[in-house]
């Protein structure tokens, strides 16, 4: 495969428009694809070209393989970017890819159903000799072989996608009372996810610690990493915070993990970018859990730390190049931190929380990047995921990252929908979070400090009533008067109360 | 013209003594402000007073004269109690449905399932109606004995937040 | 002096919300100033603290030293930050600090003296051995004896600020008719922006290069350099563009530049962040140009390159603390460049063009940094500097970051006003940019295609003519209807149109 | 209804064939185009034809139907011609004084000086008034020679953008 001058980006939101991004940089053409509720989203606008695929769900949307491929064909591309989640990890799609001549930008057909599928990929780590969770070895398709199997292993275990990723079609299950709703949960979340409703069963290993490795491949057997992201701190077996470096590892433990990250990707043959999951528990032992085939959504913090720009990696390795990096020369430079903004009610169990943004202010500045996808008057769709942006920042060290990212979420306002900005900025004054020592318990632990009211100091209750007071005498203004039709040249208004006041 | 301000659980009584352009003394029940305040179309509010700067946003919610008050560190429901909203309120009297009586989605999403039909009997915590929204399911259960009445919703329909969805008499 | 727990900043922009982010991040209180024309300004919503210091014009407001003094007395502040411009410079400013207890964050009075009077600066530099630039070695103070000196020292030469910097109050004088009226130009411009009609004048170096040092130096005798940034893409003696790693220096010569910076910085004591500015030549000889005791406009890449916050090192010094980084641990990591983006008319000799900003997209993502403070709706005031923003891109080398510097111009849309953004768009696609071989003389010789209207690709004005028509329809629509009472949920519109063309 | 779009200096004649929703068949001179256009009250429009994405942005100026249109790539002068303009027009003939015969303003600014007085004596090139804006000057010159008219500022006032300053007679 040589040059790759156009490429159609098969996904939406905040990766589609990073993806683009890149490709502009490196003078590639974009070609987005939009379903019925994505018409109005900033990756129609960002492409050169945009092509409607279907209905708002996306499984008559992102998830069609065939229609994207057909509109590929049509645009005349070279390669497809399929960012992550959808049709990211799906071998099926990759080889239909193949088929037509268009460049999958990932690994083989046969890498994905290998590592994809996180049967088979336990499989093959265990044959590697990196050591695996506890668990099933072999998929389950029915409720009833589930639960038997459940019961065979024993409570506590975790019910997960065998298709999954990104904590989707995920159940922990520790009750026998809940293991009958909690599987059909787990492969019903499963199905519409990622259109397999298969699951395997894991023993749960309690408050372990998430961290996973960046590798990277090429097409002529050299492979790489780039160093770990600790993932710990989730919320609903969602990420919510990432960093790097992690405050667990230690630099002889940071090498042997990526030592067998390196011969992971090496067991398989791996082309692209690509993430291996590690638990570790508190004494430091560490199981393989899954291959994610993919780009992963927290990617940016490698790429401050490491200063390489992963998506552009992804494309030349495409392209036929040899990865031009030796591991020796990869740094893990200063600390990065990312913390994902959801549109959700962090005070009422985090539950999603669409609809229409009012006004945005992004933070700037410094160590700041924000990788986002709405904009003030955007209406999120209640079709997709409910992440609306990143928010990654970069310092010298920890402690400096922290309070910059605790800076970063102050200027931070989005209104008109619930975020979890707020919660996001509690966790940054969270005594165990600043000095390094959580586990994927932490949210649990501290729900109640990270839930309280903290409310606005002296007199700003009063600040708000006045503020009320004033917006109401000038809606009553507007409506007495004939002002709307000359409005006011500067925007902020310095006179029109001051009719009002007069009656008063 | 007599106004209240309610904002979360309190009520405040509201009153301007002196202004000038944008400057004005202002008394928040028992307390007195001398405020610096610019404010433009969209409800962003600026206001100075004794030196501190107090950023405020409201959004106007669907209900005339109800906002979401946004500050640096929270957000408050605020509500205008003008002579208009308490005569409407004296009148109003008690709602005919009382809120424990309907199953509200708090969210925009898509029904699901729907696993009760009208007139059936059910039992505190049975689940009602299956909700969809950014990929996560959320199970709505009857928070007490009764019997189903209206079902304003069907399966496959999308819901607004706020919307009623089922009664139970 | 110890801790600092309040900072008032005198001064407006993006500098000052640059700065108070500094503060936030240190959990040090803010305290802005304004004058009438900036009441609706960023800085004084970001601060916690706001006071009106008088009238629009700076001389009635930012420069008047005693009104600033009086609220940094009454908000009971620990320092002030001068941040560039106003009293940045100002020795008797710095000096009633002093007098009033309060910490100038910046060097001494005796030192801005020295320094920032460029002559004094001039002959201090001579006696360290530094080379300058041939010229005067005293202030004029009228005009009468500017002509006659600069008719002693023979054309073309360069009239400066002796208090100035930035460009303020500078003129090139090659033709002799021209004299008087330059002189007066340049002492006008002088007087409203320094409050002091002293100029000097120097013989004109054609077409040098413009390469300065940062430094920085605290109480104890620590004096070290953060490298060099390349400031050579000028117009109208301002600068436009700034890179770091400077495309001309060898290794040699940024060592042997750094150790003279250095001595420069150590000749007078120097305590703060400070600039050494050299003109190069092109056969690599430097001069001693000026210094500026105070941050630079451009301070961001160097920030980037270096990891290092310059604003945090300037408190940390200001508190008294030893500099903590060591000269040989200071890395040049990457390759940074900042575009200012100033409201001007580009096309028409670079005329400032103030007004209210209607819509701003910022560019984000990877490597990007943007440093502004308009917002939409803002009334750029007449009163101040036409800079709205500056774009900081970074990447691992001078072609990627070139690159990414195009895609995020390219992504930074500002309407409403006229902005640089499409010339600098131009620079970047400019050969000799891009190869790294221009100087200060970059502007004007390629003016011709610098300014040539690169009109949108096939059918883009049809699609203008498109948006217009339907633009006229929907307003048609909405006057002959009472539609305006029942807003469409979503702001993009999908039906108004429709029935008018029902009509057609 | 017949109505032309200028753009600069291209006047063009536009149709809209046939509709559905956002779906649009439109006319455009000779050519003919399939869009697919959407729009919001700030005059921002997403139009893809062909699979093409175009962002225009139409910032209305002071007077009606006059355009700034802004793409990715640059700005444009629009104007809407409808029968009401050409009315207009056909009505108002020639304007009573040509720009050449007015000194104005291309931005806003402040007035530092004005060299002349009503009545002076004018030649070509002759310095008529000194505006200040974003701390630099530019002297206003006259493109004729002739006799300074009426003078529309005073020293210290601050100027709007287009704003006649001076009429040469």
């Amino acid at each position: 495969m040589g040059k790759i001058s156009k490429i159609l980006i098969a996904n939406r939101g905040e990766i589609a428009i990073r993806i683009m991004r890149t490709c502009r940089e490196m003078g590639i053409s974009t070609v987005a694809v939009f379903s019925d509720a994505d018409r109005t989203s900033l990756h129609v606008r960002y492409a050169d070209e945009a092509y409607h695929i279907g209905l708002s769900s996306s499984t008559e949307s992102y998830l069609k393989a065939d229609k994207i491929i057909d509109v590929a064909l049509k645009a005349k591309v070279d390669a497809i970017h399929p960012g992550y989640g959808f049709l990211s990890e799906n071998a099926a799609f990759a080889k239909k890819c193949a088929e037509n001549g268009i460049k999958f930008i990932g690994p083989s057909p046969e890498v994905i159903n290998k590592m994809g599928d996180k049967i088979q990929a336990r499989l093959t780590m265990i044959e590697a000799g990196v050591p695996v969770v506890p668990g099933t070895t072999e998929s389950i398709k029915t409720e009833k072989e589930a639960i038997e199997i459940i019961n065979h292993i024993g409570l506590p275990v975790m019910a997960k996608a065998a298709a999954g990723g990104g904590g989707k079609g995920m159940r922990l299950i520790t009750n026998e009372k809940d293991i009958v709703s909690l599987v059909r949960a787990a492969r019903s979340e499963a199905k519409s996810s990622f259109g397999n409703d298969s699951i395997y069963i894991e023993k749960y290993i309690s408050s372990p610690h998430h961290i996973e490795f960046q590798i990277i491949g090429d097409q002529h057997g050299n492979f790489l990493h780039l160093f770990e992201r600790e993932c710990s701190v989730q919320r609903r077996h969602q990420k919510m915070i990432e960093e790097t470096p992690s405050p667990l590892l230690t630099p002889e433990l940071r090498e042997k993990m990526g030592k067998y990250a390196v011969e992971a990707a090496r067991a398989v043959n791996y082309e692209g970018a690509g993430t291996i999951e590690f638990l570790v528990d508190n004494n430091l032992n560490f199981y393989f859990l899954e291959m994610n085939t993919r780009l992963q959504v927290e990617h940016p913090i490698t790429e401050r730390v490491t200063g390489i720009d992963l998506v552009k990696q992804q494309i030349l390795i495409a392209e036929g190049h040899p990865v031009s990096i030796k591991q020796e020369d990869i740094r893990q430079s200063g600390h990065a931190i990312e913390c994902r903004v959801y549109a959700e009610d962090s005070e009422n169990n985090f539950m999603p929380n669409p609809g229409k943004i009012y006004n945005i202010t992004e933070p700037l500045g410094f160590g700041v990047r924000t990788d986002g996808y709405v904009y003030e008057g955007y209406e999120i769709p209640i079709y997709y995921d409910s992440m609306i942006s990143k928010l990654i920042v970069w310092a010298e060290n920890r402690q400096e990252a922290i309070a910059r990212m605790k800076r970063a979420l102050y200027e931070y306002k989005i209104t008109g929908v619930k975020t979890s900005i707020k919660f996001l900025e509690r966790i940054m004054d969270n005594e165990d979070f600043i000095s390094g020592t959580y586990d994927t318990n932490f949210i649990e632990k501290h729900k109640t400090t990270l839930l309280s009211d903290s409310k606005c100091p002296e007199n700003c209750e009063d600040m708000i009533i006045i503020a009320a007071y004033i917006e109401y005498l000038d809606r009553l203004n507007i409506s007495q008067t004939s002002k709307a039709m000359f409005p006011a040249q500067n925007r902020w208004k310095k006179y029109t109360y001051q009719k009002n006041f007069e009656r008063l | 013209m007599s106004v209240e301000i309610r904002i979360d659980k309190r009520i405040a009584s509201i009153e301007v003594l002196k202004q000038f352009e944008n400057l004005l003394e202002i008394r928040v029940d028992d307390k007195i402000y001398q405020v610096d305040l610019m404010h433009n179309d969209e409800g962003m509010f600026s206001i100075l007073t004794n030196g501190h700067s107090f950023n405020i946003e409201l959004v106007p919610q669907p209900k005339p004269k109800f906002y979401t008050a946004y500050t640096l560190y929270d957000t408050y429901d605020v509500e205008v109690i003008d002579a208009e909203s308490r005569y409407r309120r004296n009148r109003s009297g008690i709602s005919p449905i009382s809120s424990e009586n309907l199953i509200v989605s708090p969210m925009p999403g898509k029904v699901i399932k729907i696993q009760v039909a009208p007139g059936d009997e059910v039992k505190m915590g049975d689940t009602l109606i299956t909700i969809s929204a950014m990929k996560m399911e959320s199970e709505y259960k009857t928070p007490k004995d009764g019997k189903i009445g209206k079902i304003h919703v069907s399966e496959g329909s999308t819901v607004d937040a706020n919307q009623v969805l089922i009664e139970i008499i």
